[in-house]
Order: structure tokens, then sequence, then C-alpha cells
């Protein structure tokens, strides 16, 4: 019991710290890339940012627009953080840290960040505003869309290790990673460009599509209701590269250094190429990012899942 | 036939996108363009068109910056001595109607009036505004004592 | 099939360039009907001419399309010239060949990087777009004094001889605009999400835009090799050697194309030019008093297509009356025709591949 | 010059046309400026309209249009000259699109009724204003045509 609390409570720790750290960190990755100098003020090279931006929003006013559903308008900032970190029970931060180790752990994770788009649409729907629904409305396309080639290539992976447990996927690759293995690179890649659409980061970012929705479903929501949108943003993407360090990378594996180090380090790797990417790509369309799920990235998972679930047969 | 054109327009695609990671990567170890702003400020050009200033002893009560300014922003009134000699009573720049283009300085006979490096302009009374007093020495002494960087 | 939505682009919106507002009829996503409404910039630059001197009404030119305030004030100040006939130096017309290049590179930097901005790609564009037209700011403002509202060219010259050594600076940032090009074209021209984007959407076919009256690179794009600095030359133009860039279907990405071709062309005329500039006073005095009758209507080739000024004197100091023929406003009217039937971020892209300044268009 | 051989042109077509030249313009009458901008358009090849404009005279309304023809280079200016208690005038815009928004603009600002326009409604201003702004008589209590600086002499 005290075990669960304390994991719980460092995970919340961590949570915050993380998505702070992110904000500050895509702030200075774009300033980088930019030729710019980014935040500079607050703190050594403005570390503390994010810290200000904190406490601007907890003293904004929290303005309800007229005409919305006021549950789900309220409920919706919840239903999208909530899920994101209920998903840390099961993420290995090293061969003992891990707050809960399900023995369906990756069923499990896929399944409660799925919630987020429940949160979105809810956001979209409750706030009475165009832009918004029809961010809702996108949102609900992209991410149940995405979660096909996304479930097949993680599918892989439990097929090659046998196990749905998420240690377990890091003890099958003490003898190599999977991402050096052929089929599960295209996995790898596969789930690397789903997963950046199911955290609406560009080039499938058209749920908030800045030039086009205004903000897409978080228009209407400011102080700490559009706090804990953006919280959840940099949480799941973390999330995201946390599986996929997981699932593809080993985990926790590596030499000389503290398992969490190797971890943090994949993942917070991942983590930079999603914003490395944002930064350069421009935005797919609504209509060909579904073409692209549905003919190009579904039938390449699917080929694969069966063309290596033949020769796991075989062998 | 059709797959293979299918298959090269894929690896074109792909090395498109390869190419814009490339140029970001690039600039990734460029340097930083932009300044560190309010603690490293670039120095004004030479022409540099701010706020409109005097030299009072120079100028010669022509009245023909008063007659360029395009949006009126200048007020000039003079009493005439008994020897003829005229005396500015009322010299007013409304920073709020001036837009800063200089044609006042350009047309000056004697560079009496001219615009100095001033930028950052900022007043927490929009009366102040209005009308400076352009005969004082010190009408920009509080903007120079918020921006010691833009001292003229 | 479903209800109609309508949906208020702007006045506010991040992607309608200024003040634009847009009443879009949607079907789902797909535009079924769309209504500008302007005028929420206007500031009546027409009646502010007839109430101001020749020369006072050069400052409001720059307020016209402010993007490319150099260009706006060659243009009123050719047409002053023309209906009052003023002279002006060989020395002063080279010079404002450079200034108005060097003002359409950075004019169409800005809309290369407002418009991948539209597509979505975040800002870094923009910023490298950016980075290269403050070079060409940083230069004006060595020349006139301001980054913005230049109002630099006077009527029969311009207001002061470049400082020495600019010659050097320009020739060092041709030289390095070359090499940023390449970029451009890594990042965005081939770039297959950016072609899947622009490629064959708001295809403008080159009869619609001669009807709307469509002019620069969103007519050359659509196929009509018609460039006022070619065909009917007015300051030095004849003297150089540069081609006008044409597109071949009309769409988005071939309006984008022409502007990046035209940053090239404009910087070969700045080389030629800068090599060419001859000895002599390009200074005209501002007191210098201009009046006198008649009419004129003189265009010029803007970045965003052809300026006309008509100006009607009736013998006084003012004109009596100035009309601004603004290339944006032309330029927009084609809009609804464009975006019908297309996804509401394909009108963004169009929206942005026609690169309106609302400036000019509310005037 | 080549407005005059414009103006042979018209003449020839509509040979009872009173089609003169008034400095750099060609002025046509109100009642026949349709027929004579189609035939400008489809047999002297103007096809653009690039602007739509007018000028105040204070006793009588100009309505400026500014032909251009591409293949010919030649610039036309066309002017329509109407009473100031009859301000009407034909629209273009079946022959040139772009005449849509340059007519609204002239409507706009000088209250010019387009006849036959599909949509004649204020462009800049707002809607439900009832003054003409660029009219040379426009006169409102707050509308100062320059702002005046106490002291100007000149």
């Amino acid at each position: 019991m005290i075990r669960m609390f304390l994991s719980g409570f460092a995970c919340l720790g961590f949570i915050a710290l993380s998505a702070m750290f992110l904000i500050w960190w895509e702030r200075k990755i774009s300033a980088i890339i930019q030729n710019r100098m980014g935040p500079m003020l607050t703190g050594f090279h403005g570390t503390l940012q994010p810290i200000a931006d904190t406490i601007k929003l907890l003293l904004k006013e929290d303005i309800a627009p007229a005409g919305i559903d006021f549950l789900s308008w309220w409920l919706a900032p919840f239903f999208v953080t909530v899920p994101v970190v209920t998903a840390f029970v099961v993420i290995p931060f090293s061969s003992s840290w891990v707050p809960y180790d399900l023995n369906v752990g990756v069923l499990y994770i896929c399944s409660i960040t799925s919630i987020c788009v429940l949160g979105i649409f809810m956001a979209g729907w409750g706030s009475n505003n165009k832009y918004s629904l029809l961010g809702g409305m996108r949102s609900a396309a992209q991410i149940i869309s995405y979660e096909v080639p996304l479930l097949l290539s993680v599918l892989l992976v439990v097929m090659e290790s046998g196990t749905l447990s998420m240690q377990g996927i890091v003890h099958a690759q003490e003898h190599g990673w999977f991402v050096f293995k052929p089929h599960l690179a295209i996995a790898f890649v596969i789930y690397l460009i789903s997963s950046t659409a199911e955290v609406n980061r560009v080039p499938f970012d058209i749920p908030e599509a800045e030039s086009e929705l205004v903000a897409g479903y978080h228009t209407e929501y400011t102080g700490m209701k559009f706090a804990m949108f953006f919280v959840a943003e940099y949480t799941n993407m973390f999330i995201v590269s946390a599986t996929a360090a997981t699932l593809f990378l080993g985990g926790w594996q590596g030499p000389f250094l503290p398992g969490v180090a190797w971890f943090l380090m994949k993942s917070y790797f991942l983590v930079f190429f999603m914003m490395w990417m944002r930064w350069t790509l421009p935005r797919v369309r609504m209509d060909q990012m579904m073409s692209f799920a549905w003919k190009l990235l579904t039938p390449i998972a699917l080929l694969n899942l069966l063309i290596s679930g033949w020769f796991m047969l075989k062998v | 036939m059709a797959i293979f054109l299918y298959i090269k327009k894929f690896f074109i695609s792909v090395y498109s996108i390869f190419l814009g990671f490339r140029v970001t990567l690039k600039n990734m170890f460029k340097k930083s363009v932009t300044l560190d702003y309010p603690l490293v400020k670039q120095p004004m050009k030479e022409r540099f068109r701010g706020m409109v200033d005097l030299i009072p002893p120079d100028c010669v009560i022509c009245y023909q910056c008063i007659r360029v300014c395009p949006t009126a922003a200048l007020e000039l009134a003079h009493v005439t001595k008994e020897d003829k000699k005229k005396e500015i009573t009322k010299f007013v720049f409304n920073a709020e109607f001036c837009c800063f283009c200089g044609l006042c300085e350009e047309i000056c006979p004697t560079d009496a009036i001219y615009l100095n490096k001033m930028y950052e302009v900022v007043y927490f009374d929009h009366q102040d505004m209005l009308s400076i007093d352009l005969m004082k020495a010190d009408k920009y002494k509080f903007l120079n004592e918020k921006n010691p960087s833009c001292k003229i | 099939m479903g209800e109609e939505l309508i949906v208020n682009m702007g006045p506010q919106h991040p992607s309608t360039h200024g003040v634009l507002y847009l009443e879009l009829k949607l079907d789902g996503e797909v535009v079924l009907d769309c209504v500008p409404h302007l005028g929420y910039l206007h500031r009546s630059m027409e009646k502010i001419a007839e109430n101001r001197t020749y020369t006072q009404f050069i400052p409001f030119t720059d307020r016209l399309d402010y993007l490319a305030s150099m260009n706006n004030n060659l243009g009123y100040c050719l047409a002053v010239e023309k209906l009052l006939n003023v002279e002006v130096t060989p020395r002063a017309q080279y010079l404002r060949v450079i200034i108005a290049e060097l003002n359409r590179v950075a004019s169409h930097l800005v809309a290369i990087g407002t418009f991948a901005q539209d597509l979505g790609a975040y800002a870094t564009p923009l910023f490298y777009a950016f980075s290269d037209r403050e070079k060409i700011v940083e230069l004006f403002d060595e020349l006139c004094g301001s980054r913005l509202t230049y109002n630099y060219v006077r009527i029969g010259g311009l207001s002061g001889d470049i400082p020495p050594g600019t010659d050097k600076v320009i020739k060092d940032f041709i030289k390095y605009e070359y090499k940023q090009l390449v970029e451009y074209n890594e990042l965005l021209t081939h770039n297959v999400i950016f072609l899947a984007r622009s490629k064959n959407i708001g295809i403008l076919s080159k009869e619609l835009a001669q009807a709307y009256s469509v002019s620069g690179p969103i007519l050359r794009a659509s196929g009509v090799r018609w460039d006022l600095r070619k065909d009917e030359p007015y300051l030095v133009y004849d003297k150089f050697d540069f081609d006008v860039c044409v597109g071949t279907v009309g769409d988005s990405w071939d309006r984008f194309k022409v502007r990046l071709d035209e940053v090239t062309q404009s910087l070969r005329i700045i080389e030629q030019a800068i090599e060419a500039i001859p000895e002599g006073n390009p200074v005209s005095k501002v007191n210098r008093v201009f009046r006198g009758t008649g009419e004129s209507y003189l265009r010029t080739e803007n970045p965003r297509g052809e300026l006309g000024f008509y100006l009607v004197a009736e013998g006084g100091f003012n004109p009596y009356r100035c009309k601004i023929r603004s290339p944006s406003f032309s330029n927009l009217s084609v809009l609804p025709a464009l975006i019908k039937g297309l996804n509401i971020s394909d009108a963004v892209c169009v929206l942005g591949s026609l690169d309106i300044v609302m400036g000019e268009i509310d005037r | 010059m080549l407005i005059n051989d414009t103006q042979k042109k018209i003449k020839d077509k509509f040979p009872s046309l009173a089609v003169e030249i008034v400095g750099s313009a060609l002025v046509v009458p109100k009642s026949s400026l349709l027929e004579v901008a189609t035939f400008l358009k489809n047999e002297l090849s103007f096809e653009n309209c690039h602007s739509v404009t007018a000028v105040d005279r204070k006793d009588k309304m100009e309505a400026v249009y500014h032909l251009y023809s591409t293949s010919n280079h030649i610039m036309l200016t066309l002017k329509v000259i109407l009473p100031m208690d009859d301000l009407t005038v034909e629209s273009l815009y079946l022959l040139w699109p772009s005449a849509n928004w340059l007519e609204r603009e002239t409507f706009d600002f000088f209250g010019i009724k387009f006849l036959h326009h599909p949509d004649l409604r204020r462009i800049m201003n707002p809607d439900e204003w009832t003054d003409y702004p660029l009219r040379k008589d426009f006169k409102r209590d707050d509308f100062i045509p320059r702002p005046q600086s106490t002291g100007l002499k000149g």
C-alpha cells in the first residue's frame, strides 16, 4: 500500500517535472533550429520559464464561454490528463523501478492512452465553438485510424517477445534490441509515425492546426484548464516515447550507466526527434492523413505482421 | 511497371523529408541571429528616425516644419519683440500624431529640428505623449533614465 | 447531406494575414461558399491624399502595402512625376531600381515564409525568411532611417544618397541569399508534404486570372508571361537582363515557386544595377513645390502585382483626386471563386498563396 | 495616337455616338457604355478592367474605367459623365468580373449606383452608413480634412 502511494507520488512529481522540462526544451529546440535564443531571462537560459508560465496560468481567470455544454467542457481536461497519468503505472524506468508491472502492460497502455480522444472530443463538443468542434471531429477520426497501425506494430513486438508485460518485453531484448531486427525496425518506424499522430504533433497536428482552426479543441480554454491540456500533450509525448523505448530500444538496458539513465536517454531522444520533426515539416491535410493511415501504414503493418508471423511459425 | 514507379516515388518522398531534416540540423549549429534583447541592444543607425528633438537656439522660426508635417504633430507659436527679434513661446510635439516620416528634419534650413535615436518610447500616462515641450532640455529624460542604452 | 456550418474566419485569425474576415459556409470541412468582408483596416487613404500636398502623401503610401513600402513610394512618386513632368537623374533611377528590387526580395521572402506557416510548417521557414529579410531591412535602415515605413523616395529623386560602402553590403547579401535559396528549396519546394498540400490546390486558370484582373506573381503562375518591368519598362528596367518567371498550372505551388524564382531574378537585376550606377546627385529637396493640372494613371510592378496610381490635379498644391489601384484588392477578389469546393485547410493554403496585405486592400 | 485609333474604331462601329477625347480619356455617353464596353472587350481585346473609380467634379460626377489590352499594350481611360442628380450607370460586371469589387468600392465611396450589379453592397464602410466619404461635399462633425495645429500660417 505504502509502496503504491510512494510510487504514485513519485510518478506525479516526475510528470510535473518532465512536462515542465519538455516545455522548456521544446522552446529551446525551436529556438536553436530557427537561429533564435529562446527564453533567456528567467533563470539560467530560461530554465525557470515553465515555472513562470505555470504561475501565470494559475493566476489567470478561468473563463467559461456562453452556451457551453458545461459538464463535458468542464470534464474534458481531466479526461485528457488522467489517462496519461495513469499510463505511468506500467512504464518500467529500470529493472526494479516500475509502479506496478501488470501482466497485460502493453494492452493497458494502448487502451488507456486512447481514452484521451474522448477528452479531446468532449472539449471540442462542449466549447460551443465551431473551430473546437472541427478540431474535436478531426481528432476523433485521426486517433481512431492511427490506432490500427500502432496496435499492429505493437502486436509484432508481443509476438516476438511472447509476453504482454512491459518488463517481460525488456527482458526479451537482453540479447539485442528489437529495433535491430529488420521486421521490427519497420514496425518501429510505423509505431513512431502513428504515435506522432496519436499525440497530435506535427505533421499530424490537424486537431489543433493553428493556421486553420486557431487552436482547435482547446481554443476556449484558459488558465489551468488550458495548462492541463498542455501538460497532457507533453506527458503523452513522453509516454509514447517511453513506450517506444521500452518496446523497441531495449528499455532500461544498456552498458555502464544505470538503467534509469538509459531509459530516460532513450525516451528523451525520441521526444527530441518528435520536436525536431515538428519544427521541420509542414502539416498534412485531413484526407491525406487518413489515406496515409489506411492506404499505406495499415497495409504495410499488416503485411509485416503476416510475413514475420509466417517466418516465426516456420522457424 | 507502375509498382516500380510507386516505389521510386516513395523513396523520393522519403529523401525529400530527409533533406528538410538536414537543413534544420545544419541550422542547429549556426549562431543565433537574434540578440538577448533587453540586455544587449543594437546601436541605432546613422539616419535612424526616432523621436522629434530640437536645438532651440538654432531655430529660426521659419514654420517650414509645421507646414510640411503631414499629420500636424508639431505646434509652434512665437512673439516678435521690440527689436524685431522673434522668440518662441511654444514649440510642442505630439508624439501620438507623429508618423516619424522625418520630413521636418529634411526641410529644416538650419538643422535645428531633428529626429533622435530613441526607439523605446513608453509613457505611463497617455497625456504625456500629446504635448512634449521641445524647448525643454530634459524632455526625454524620463525615457533616457529608463533606457540608458539609447542615450543620444 | 449534413447541416451547413457558417464559420467566421477572422478578423482575428492566425492565417488571414491581418484583419480579413471571411464568412465561410462549410459542409463538414468543405467550403461551399465564401464571402469576404473588408474594411477593418480602412483609413481612407484617398481622402487623405486629397488633403495633403504631393510630398506630404509619400509617408502615407508606406502604410499601404507595408511589406513593400519602397515600391509604393516609388509608384506614387513616378505617378506624380508623370503628372507634373519632373525630371529624375540617372543615378536616382538606378538607385530606385536597386531599392525596389531589394524590397521585392524582402516582400517575397515574407510571402514564402508565411505561406509555409499557413501550411503548418511551424515558424521555421518563416524565421529563416525573416532573418534573410532582416538583412535587407537593416540596409534600408541604413539608407533612410526606418525599418518598415521607409519614406525614402521623393518626387524627383530620393531623400538621400546611399552611404558609402552600401554596394559592398548589397553584394555580400546577394551572395548570401543565393546560398539561402538552396536551403528553401531543400526545406520546402520539393518536400513531399509541401507538394501534397499545395500541388493542384486552388488552380487559377489563365482566363479566370485575366478576367479578374489578377496581376503579379499570381498572374504569372497561371502561365501568362506578363511583367510590367519587361513589357512596359519604367525607370531603367529595359537595360537589365532578367527573365519573367511563369508557372504552368496556376496552383498554389506554382505561385510559391514563381515567387521563389523571382527572388533570383531580382537578385540578378540588383547585381547588374549595382555595377552600372552612374555618378550624379539623386537627392531631391523636400521644399520643392509641386503643382499642376492634368491627370495620370501609372502602374508599377509591385511584389504583389500592378500598383496603379490615378492622379487628377486641378492646379492646387494637393492632388484633386488620388485613386490607388492596389494589386491585392483585385487578387483577393478571385478568392471566392478559387476556394469553392475545397477543404478548409486548402482554403487557408490558397489564401496564403495569394499573399495579400490588408493595408493595401482596405487602404 | 493610340487613343485616337480607338476612338476612330468606335466611331466606325457606332457612327451615331458622340465619343470624344477629353485630356487623355475617352468620354462615352452614359446610355451607350455597355455597347462600347462590349465592343472594346470583344473586338479590340481589352481583356483587363484595371480599375473603376470616380472623380467628383462638384457639378458632375465622372465614372472612370481603366481598361487594358495585354496583347496590344494599350491603356485606355474610359470616362462616363454623370449628372449629380442621376448617379446610375450600367454595371460592367458581366464583361469583366474584376469590375465586381471595383464597382462596389466606387459605390461605397461615391454613391454611384451600378445597375444590374449582382451584389451592390458597401465594401469597406459599414453597411448602415448613408454618407459617401470621397465626395467633395462630404461633411461630418467629426471629420477633419487635415488636423490643424495652432500657429500654422501657410
